[in-house]
């Protein structure tokens, strides 16, 4: 059984120009010590479905979905404080802006040491207390690669560079030993030595205590290198998900393959200087969604009937959602 | 942090130093004697204005003018009032109590009243209650001061009966004065009704507060609300919510301390505002503060007690509006770091 | 070919001026190079290494310490401001942040126009439309704000305001780290057509290494200030000397492995 | 400030009084406020008026005798009187001789020591052109004291009672001249009177505790506080709420509401006042008394009565009240007339367009409740006749400070008596030596005038002192230095629950025996 | 040529119009805006329709009551006061003296405040910090108190005042525009005018001004709201618009003699004073929230 098994997930926010579904029916399950890596463009949702499984979305808005379980407990029917207990004890995030995520008013440190859980707190005397919190913090910020922890942990986040704050996210995510880690483009904007020690300390961790993480990101080398599994997500709808191997050798829906495509390290064979395959236009606001599947006005296979929703269907644990999918005869 | 703190004591120095250098330019340009502006002393002989001149320095230039000015001062020594011929210093002594007293309840009353009321409305964005509480402040503060203060009088004073009307506690009392807050000085003092004439101060500072207090309310509820619907639309309030901490520890340990100190020194301007509106009531409700007192010396044309209570006023709000920000800075300081780590 | 634009000895310190001491904070040593015609070059380095204090010295919002910058043999010093603003063009890393909100596309374009040549306001139209529709806008687009735009919008507005003086170089500062890869690859591939057609020299920071080895014939490596290595592109990614182009380049290969 | 003092603090009176006394020292003020504030609560006098008849008491001096000539007046003085004891005096005697020479001698002999302490100017007395009138001051034993004039007076037994004649203490102003502070007998005074001084602030309050040692014997409250209140509207809400229990002028626009009130009682009593409009003669165009009289022709006076006194006064004739036993009923009033106005004014060169200033008092008096309210009105009318007006309006103090230097065109301003007398109205308002003191707004000098009115007070023969009087008036109708236009009642309103408050006929308040039910 | 976001002819408007249509959405604070718009059109047009001038003097009617008084009469609406004088008159005189000297000096005030605040944002090194120190003195004396003093030095009278609280204002305003000139001058889009040799005053003008605008607008409707408030509250203290002037304030301390016997005398004046104060602050309120959730998107 799928340890986070989401079946139709849809989100409706209110604009000024009215109710509009930002997520349009997704699914999405990760396996115990899977890697499934999210991918699409900006804009196409990413975040939104990170952000409505740890529920950091305003009440405002409308969350449907036929099955949203963690380890075979609805997620949407808990209370909050149940659900609280399963974010704390079970489940990291990383959100997308990470020295937007830490509380401008205090200290790193304050911050890693409230993310502490307090199993991990073996001592009984609370200055003994202090010290292993310090230690914990300490050892976690030599984990993802920052030195210098004194002046680290003494900072506020906005003396702090960029990729200082990622790495610092990425630590007080892993303190909790979650179950699993969702990680909102943890890696963008950062040097590639920096960015491969990262996804190294992931995989170890995956392979070693049997981390499952739901990677998003555009970096579609990083996925390569790391995920399992994907999912491709196209303004709000799930377009095809999959193996990455699988995804990576045929993609069936149209718009995997433009991605894929788009990346030039990912084709050996391309020469310099040729230009790289992409689809025209870009992707719709969420004021002016086409009906029916998404992709429609820019997908180079489009005909009448990509008005409709397409179904989704599966074959060997490769589902997709096209009307006219790419490597397949019409069926 | 040391930076800081000095930069704040240099502002704050300065500062004074040119609201003195203002207050000793303004004695030239008051109509009328020069000197008699800033002694006080009508000048009657010939004799007795080459004294003051020696004492204010005056044909010594402007500089070492203003620097014997600067000293007397320091001093304490700010000549006397035109019209009284009382010592300025002292009557401003004893007067400035008065209106902080007023200022400083009016402020406790509009956080009180204000704090929870702006973070209800903030946490509860767009709902009908932020719209009644955000209706309200907005008719709170567009109330004329004196206006208010007549309505209340009508109203509580002379229709109900309920509360008096001026003064700070009935003239029946005779509070000895020693800080000048009364409330202060009846609990010291070894009077035998001391319970009747707290009674009678608290009745007396009902009304002035009140009116003084409905507007900065207002004012402090629009700020708080804005600052606390800014912090709980931010990524890091989302970040703490999936650590796991429940609404209310999310509220105390991130909530509150982003949304509030950001606008302390706002806040704190706030007094600035309660100070000059202090003068208005202060007027209407006769009460014997500095408001009230400057105003006479516009009214009596006293240039002295002009200067002087300018001044007073000013470093006063100065004061207390650079201190603000000192303890903001020091709780929560914006000043960059440099980062040498590498990987 | 001869070169187009060659910088020689550049230098730049950055002091924090205190009340007592001039703390250093950052220094780029001196350094060197030619881009040719219809060259591209990309700059690369850790972060915090100097790669945008590079790219701003080049188009001239700093001022270098010392050093030349000459544009087909002739110095490009303060006296000629006007030209290098023409004739080297810079595309920013948030192309959103770089258009104004309150003005529109045209009126920005048109602003360039009026301050670095003496078009008449028929001729400027006209160049605007020719540049947008080279950018694969449409003219319309120039009574469009910003907020109308999309991204890649933005990003084509951009490339459109570096070109609409007829530049000879465009110096990019991570043109492609904020978007995603479709209207990456668009933009890279508008980029790499308007230097074939126009012959422009190109240069970019990026740390993304696939899109760098893709496009860039040269590239210059900074550490620190110190510019660490330079060559062509398939010599610096096959051989690589110095030890961060090792290791990055070796992460990266083990990221393409890795697959 | 010794804790013991407030035993009881609850017990009192607040009299919420219209302004702030100049001195403590009536004799150095001829303002009613100072009088009110200070002359029967600090002082006695050697003579009172009965509150009710009008009539002379004995008060410090037990009797009096006057001799046939009218030039010698002997004053036997009473016995075991004490002054009060404070904080800063304490008596080792008890009222004598010595006081009344050193009270009086103090204002009458320019060579006294204390003559000149506090600015030399005795205002009132000035005024009578006392200072002529009496000849020497003698004592003749320890309780008995002589006056001799120079010719006689018939109104200067009443002179003596008035609010101005206070008896001070010699042995205080001796130790004062030892302490080398002078000055501090006007401003720490001390006295006879019912109630003793504790502490002033200007513009705030006065504190009188009770003088336990009174001679007359002491009924009242235990503290008698002033509350300075300028403004009448906010006198009548602190009537209302209880904060006063008595208060002084109320505006005749509140007196509605003061009478439908059952907590409240108005007390009426016909005013020894007078309301007017003075030019100041010693300025063009002024001294032309053509221009004078077309200027008070000008003027509606029935209204300015109706807008500004509401019915509250009589419209005035002559500068004297009704209640006068002087008063004349003949005289004519000169009407509204903006024609003859106008050619008046023609006649004297003015052109259309000039413009005068009015100055309008900044404080209520009972004989001109709103003087600015009434200077519009009047630059209304004025308006009509071509002339442009500038109403001028200072700080009290201020404004009789410029007053004195005479800078006004004209003024709005009025006179309450001090006594019964005739006099007091002739002489301090437009007598030649009335220019000095300040009490002859419309610096006018007329030397047939003076002769007339001091012919007037060297007899006592009513009838013919009246006919004098009514000489003076022709001159008055003719000249018109000021324009009469008022005698108001005199209104006090207090709380139920008051008691044994006496208003003067002459304008003091006492507060000797009052007391207060609490409920 | 490719087809870009064929899909997306809607209709966008400038940023400007955007502003106004979210302003036009928000229901208090449109009526907000009418009620400023009668308030503007009877001082303008007011004077010409009531039937007494604000001076003239009804010496037959004094103190009248209103009309939905039983002692009150129809001609006159809000009765009278103590000179007889048209207290409906008075107050649409008081709007357009207290309302118009306000526009005026809020004008001057934004104008000059704007330059020097423009100055002090594109000014460095010892000059700004001059510039600052000063700035930050000034801005810590309230308003109220600076227009007290300079009324002190210059006398009395509601120029006096108006030139007091003119000066008192532009603190504000010098505040307001060089942080704005700070946050703009860092942003990225003044480096690209720059490259395109933009002087720094044409970037102040062309390019920054467009977006400093609304925010100006709505500095200038709080100090509006403040510039009446406190000319009314220099009225009241009878150091402004001297006595028989019609400003709102002046009449109302006037009143206070005959509160008593005419309590709509102080009522009606101060509501005035109130109703005005409080449709600017809506509007203000409503077109602060609509550059907000523009500037949001
Ligand atoms: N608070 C919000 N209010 C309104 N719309 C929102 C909000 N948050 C996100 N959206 C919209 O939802 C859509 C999906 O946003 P999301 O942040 O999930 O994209 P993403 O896939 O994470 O993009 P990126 O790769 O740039 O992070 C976007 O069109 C965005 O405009
Ligand atoms: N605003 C600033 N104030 C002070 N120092 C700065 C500032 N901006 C950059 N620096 C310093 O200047 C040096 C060069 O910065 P630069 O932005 O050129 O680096 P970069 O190579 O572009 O880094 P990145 O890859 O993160 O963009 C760094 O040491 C940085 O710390
Ligand atoms: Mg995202
Ligand atoms: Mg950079």
């Amino acid at each position: 059984m799928p340890m986070l098994d989401i079946k139709n997930l849809t989100l409706e926010i209110d604009t000024p120009m009215g109710w509009v579904s930002a997520l349009d029916k997704v699914s999405l399950s990760i396996d115990t010590s899977e890697i499934r890596a999210l991918v699409g463009e900006s804009g196409s949702g990413k975040s939104l479905i990170v952000k409505s499984i740890v529920g950091a979305i305003p009440e405002r808005w409308r969350v449907t979905a036929d099955r949203m379980n963690w380890k075979g407990n609805d997620l949407l029917g808990m209370s909050g404080n149940q659900r609280r207990a399963i974010t704390r004890n079970e489940i990291s995030v990383i959100l997308q802006n990470a020295s937007a995520a830490l509380d401008p008013s205090a200290t790193l440190r304050e911050q890693i040491e409230e993310s502490i859980p307090s199993y991990r707190l073996t001592k009984g005397w609370f200055w003994q207390r202090r010290q292993q919190r310090l230690d914990i913090a300490i050892q976690e910020l030599h984990r993802v690669g920052i030195r210098d922890h004194n002046l680290c942990l003494s900072s506020y986040a906005h003396q702090l560079p960029e990729d200082i704050c990622q790495k610092f996210s990425i630590a007080m995510a892993l303190v909790s030993k979650p179950k699993l880690l969702i990680a909102d483009n943890p890696t963008v904007g950062m040097e590639t030595t920096t960015k491969v020690q990262i996804l190294k300390l992931l995989t170890k961790l995956n392979k070693t205590q049997g981390l499952s993480v739901l990677f998003v990101s555009h970096d579609l080398l990083a996925i390569a290198a790391m995920a399992n599994t994907m999912t491709v997500l196209y303004c709000g709808q799930t377009v095809e998900s999959g193996s990455i191997e699988q995804v990576k050798r045929r993609p069936l829906h149209p718009y995997t393959k433009a991605l894929l495509d788009s990346a030039p390290s990912f084709r050996r064979d391309l020469p310099p200087k040729s230009p790289l395959s992409c689809l025209d236009g870009t992707i719709p606001t969420l004021q002016h969604l086409p009906i029916g599947c998404r992709l429609g006005p820019r997908c180079p296979r489009a005909q009448r009937e990509c008005v409709k929703m397409p179904a989704t269907r599966h074959i060997h644990g490769h589902s997709y959602a096209c009307h006219f999918p790419l490597h397949r005869d019409k069926p | 942090m040391l930076i800081a703190i000095a930069r704040r004591l240099n502002l704050l120095i300065i500062t004074l130093f040119i609201l003195c250098l203002a207050s000793y330019v303004l004695a030239f340009l008051f109509p009328g004697d020069a000197l008699t502006n800033l002694s006080g002393i009508p000048a009657l002989s010939a004799d007795q204005s080459h004294q003051l001149q020696l004492m204010y320095a005056l044909n010594e230039g402007w500089f070492s003018g203003f620097w014997t000015y600067l000293k007397l001062t320091l001093n304490g020594d700010w000549g006397v009032s035109l019209n009284s011929q009382t010592p300025i210093f002292e009557d401003i002594l004893k007067l400035l109590p008065a209106s902080l007293e007023l200022s400083l309840y009016a402020m406790v009353i509009s956080l009180v009243v204000g704090l929870p009321l702006g973070v209800l409305a903030g946490l509860k964005h767009r709902s009908y209650t932020d719209m009644s509480i955000l209706s309200v402040s907005l008719t709170g503060f567009s109330f004329p001061v004196f206006w208010l203060s007549l309505l209340l009088i009508l109203i509580f004073s002379l229709q109900l009966g309920y509360l008096p009307m001026s003064g700070r506690i009935s003239l029946l009392f005779d509070i000895p004065h020693s800080t000048g807050f009364i409330l202060v000085d009846i609990l010291r003092s070894e009077m035998p009704v001391k319970d009747a004439a707290l009674f009678d101060a608290l009745r007396h500072l009902v009304l002035p507060t009140l009116s003084l207090s409905i507007v900065t309310t207002a004012l402090v509820i629009r700020l708080i609300r804005r600052s606390v619907v800014t912090v709980y639309a931010s990524d890091f309030i989302k970040a703490a919510y999936t650590k796991g901490l429940s609404h209310s520890q999310v509220f105390w340990r991130h909530g509150m301390k982003n949304a509030l100190l950001p606008i302390m020194p706002q806040l704190a301007m706030q007094f600035t505002v309660l100070l000059t509106n202090a003068m208005i009531v202060e007027v209407i409700f006769s009460w014997p503060g500095i408001g009230e007192w400057l105003i006479q010396a516009i009214y009596q044309r006293d240039f002295p007690a002009i200067r002087g209570g300018m001044l007073a006023v000013s470093a006063v709000v100065v004061t207390f509006t650079i201190s603000v920000e000192l303890l903001v800075r020091i709780l929560y300081p914006l000043n960059k770091r440099q980062f040498y780590a590498q990987t | 070919m001869n070169s187009l634009l060659t910088v020689s000895g550049l230098s730049y310190r950055k002091q924090k001026s205190g009340l007592f001491s001039n703390r250093e904070l950052f220094r780029l040593s001196p350094l060197s190079f030619e881009l040719k015609r219809g060259e591209t070059m990309a700059i690369m380095g850790e972060n915090g290494s100097g790669k945008s204090l590079l790219a701003k010295l080049l188009v001239g919002v700093l001022q270098p310490e010392a050093g030349s910058i000459l544009l087909n043999g002739e110095p490009m010093c303060d006296s000629r401001q006007q030209r290098r603003f023409s004739a080297i063009r810079m595309i920013f890393q948030h192309s959103k942040d770089s258009l104004n909100p309150g003005l529109t596309l045209g009126g920005q374009l048109e602003e360039a126009l009026i301050l670095n040549t003496n078009m008449s306001a028929t001729e400027r139209k006209r160049q605007i439309e020719n540049t947008l529709v080279k950018v694969g806008m449409l003219p319309e687009h120039q009574y469009f704000y910003r907020h109308m735009l999309s991204e890649g919008q933005h990003q084509r507005a951009a490339v459109a305001r570096a070109l609409i003086l007829d530049p000879q170089v465009i110096v990019a500062d991570e043109p492609f780290a904020a978007l995603d890869p479709s209207v990456r690859s668009q933009t890279a591939n508008l980029l790499m057509n308007l230097q074939q057609q126009l012959g422009l020299g190109f240069i970019f920071i990026s740390h993304n290494l696939g899109i760098v080895r893709h496009i860039s014939d040269r590239i210059l490596v900074l550490e620190k200030g110190k510019v660490v290595e330079s060559g062509k592109t398939e010599v610096i990614f096959n051989w690589p000397k110095s030890e961060y182009t090792k290791r990055t380049i070796q992460a990266h290969q083990e990221l393409i492995s890795g697959q | 400030q010794k804790p013991g003092q407030n035993s009881l603090p609850m017990e009192g009176l607040v009299y919420c009084s219209e302004g702030s006394p100049i001195t403590f020292n009536p004799q150095l003020d001829i303002s009613g406020t100072t009088a009110d504030a200070t002359s029967h609560q600090l002082y006695n006098r050697l003579i009172d008026f009965d509150p009710e008849t009008g009539k002379l008491v004995p008060s410090l001096a037990s009797s009096w005798s006057v001799s046939r000539d009218g030039l010698t007046y002997a004053f036997q003085l009473r016995k075991h009187v004490n002054f009060h004891q404070t904080a800063y005096f304490t008596p080792t005697r008890s009222f004598n001789a010595k006081d009344v020479l050193f009270s009086i001698n103090r204002w009458f002999d320019p060579n006294h020591p204390y003559h000149q302490v506090s600015g030399g100017r005795y205002p009132y007395f000035e005024s009578l052109g006392l200072q002529q009138i009496i000849k020497e001051v003698s004592l003749i034993n320890g309780f008995r004291v002589e006056i001799k004039l120079n010719y006689p007076d018939s109104s200067f037994l009443a002179t003596l009672a008035t609010d101005f004649a206070v008896i001070l203490s010699e042995e205080y102003a001796s130790q004062l001249m030892t302490e080398n502070r002078p000055e501090l007998i006007d401003s720490l005074p001390i006295g006879t009177g019912p109630f003793k001084f504790h502490r002033y602030r200007k513009d705030a309050y006065i504190r009188y505790s009770r003088h336990d040692g009174y001679w007359e014997g002491n009924q009242s409250v235990e503290q008698l506080i002033y509350d300075i209140t300028s403004r009448s509207s906010l006198r009548l809400a602190k009537l209302i709420t209880g904060e006063c229990d008595v208060i002084a002028y109320p505006a005749q626009t509140e007196l509605q509401v003061i009478e439908e009130r059952s907590d409240l009682y108005l007390e009426e009593r016909p005013g020894l006042n007078v309301g007017f409009w003075a030019f100041n003669t010693a300025r063009a165009p002024f001294d032309d008394a053509r221009v004078r009289r077309a200027l008070a022709l000008a003027v509606d006076r029935k209204t300015l009565l109706d807008a500004i006194y509401f019915d509250t006064a009589v419209a005035a004739k002559s500068l004297l009240p009704p209640s006068s036993w002087a008063y004349d009923d003949t005289l004519e009033q000169s009407s509204y007339n903006p024609v003859q106005a106008k050619k008046l004014l023609q006649e004297a060169g003015i052109e259309p367009g000039f413009t005068m200033t009015i100055w309008a008092m900044p404080v209520e008096r009972a004989y001109n409740p709103n003087a600015t309210k009434m200077a519009e009105l009047i630059k209304h009318y004025l308006a009509d006749v071509g002339i442009q007006v500038q109403i001028v309006s200072h700080e009290w103090s201020t404004f009789r400070r410029l007053l004195l230097k005479g800078q006004h065109d004209s003024v709005l301003i009025g006179w309450s008596a001090d006594n019964g007398d005739p006099d007091n109205f002739y002489r301090p308002l437009l007598s030649c030596s009335a220019i000095a003191s300040g009490s002859n707004r419309a610096n006018w000098c007329s030397a047939e005038y003076d002769k007339l009115i001091n012919l007037a007070v060297r007899t006592a023969d009513e009838s013919i002192r009246m006919s004098y009087y009514q000489q003076a008036n022709q001159i008055l109708m003719d000249q018109v230095p000021l324009l009469p236009i008022a005698h108001a009642y005199r209104f006090q309103a207090y709380r139920k629950g008051v008691s044994g408050l006496q208003i003067n006929p002459f304008g003091g308040i006492s507060f000797a025996n009052v007391s207060k039910d609490r409920d | 040529m490719p087809r870009p976001s064929f899909y997306q002819e809607e209709y966008y408007p400038s940023p400007m119009r955007h502003t106004w249509t979210d302003f036009q959405r928000n229901h208090i604070a449109l009526a907000g805006l009418w009620c400023l718009l009668f308030f503007i059109v009877a001082a303008f047009l007011g004077p010409f329709l009531v039937p007494y001038g604000p001076l003239q003097q009804n010496t037959d009617m004094l103190l009248l009551a209103p009309a939905w008084n039983v002692n009150g009469d129809i001609s006159h609406l809000f009765g009278t006061d103590s000179l007889g004088r048209d207290i409906l008159s008075r107050i649409i005189h008081g709007c357009r003296i207290t309302l118009g000297t306000s526009v005026i000096l809020v004008l001057i005030a934004m104008l000059v405040g704007c330059s020097i605040g423009a100055y002090a944002g594109i000014s460095r090194g010892l000059r700004a910090s001059v510039i600052n120190h000063l700035l930050d003195a000034i801005m810590a004396i309230p308003t109220l108190l600076i227009a007290i003093i300079i009324v002190a030095i210059l006398g009395t009278g509601l120029l006096n005042s108006m030139w007091a609280i003119t000066l008192a204002l532009i603190p504000q305003f010098i505040h307001q525009t060089r942080d704005l000139v700070r946050r703009e001058f860092q942003k990225e889009y003044i480096v690209a005018a720059r490259l395109d040799g933009a002087s720094n005053h044409r970037l102040l003008v062309k390019d920054i001004l467009p977006n400093m605008v609304e925010v100006l607008v709505v500095q200038a409707t709080m100090a509006l709201s403040v510039a009446i408030l406190d000319i009314s509250a220099l009225g009241f203290l009878n150091l402004g618009a001297q006595s028989p002037s019609p400003e709102l304030g002046t009449m109302l301390s006037e009143a206070l003699d005959t509160a008593y016997a005419a309590p709509w005398s102080v009522a009606l004046p101060g509501a005035a004073i109130f109703l005005m104060v409080l449709s600017i602050n809506l509007v203000g309120d409503g077109l602060r929230t609509a550059l907000k959730n523009r500037l949001l998107q």
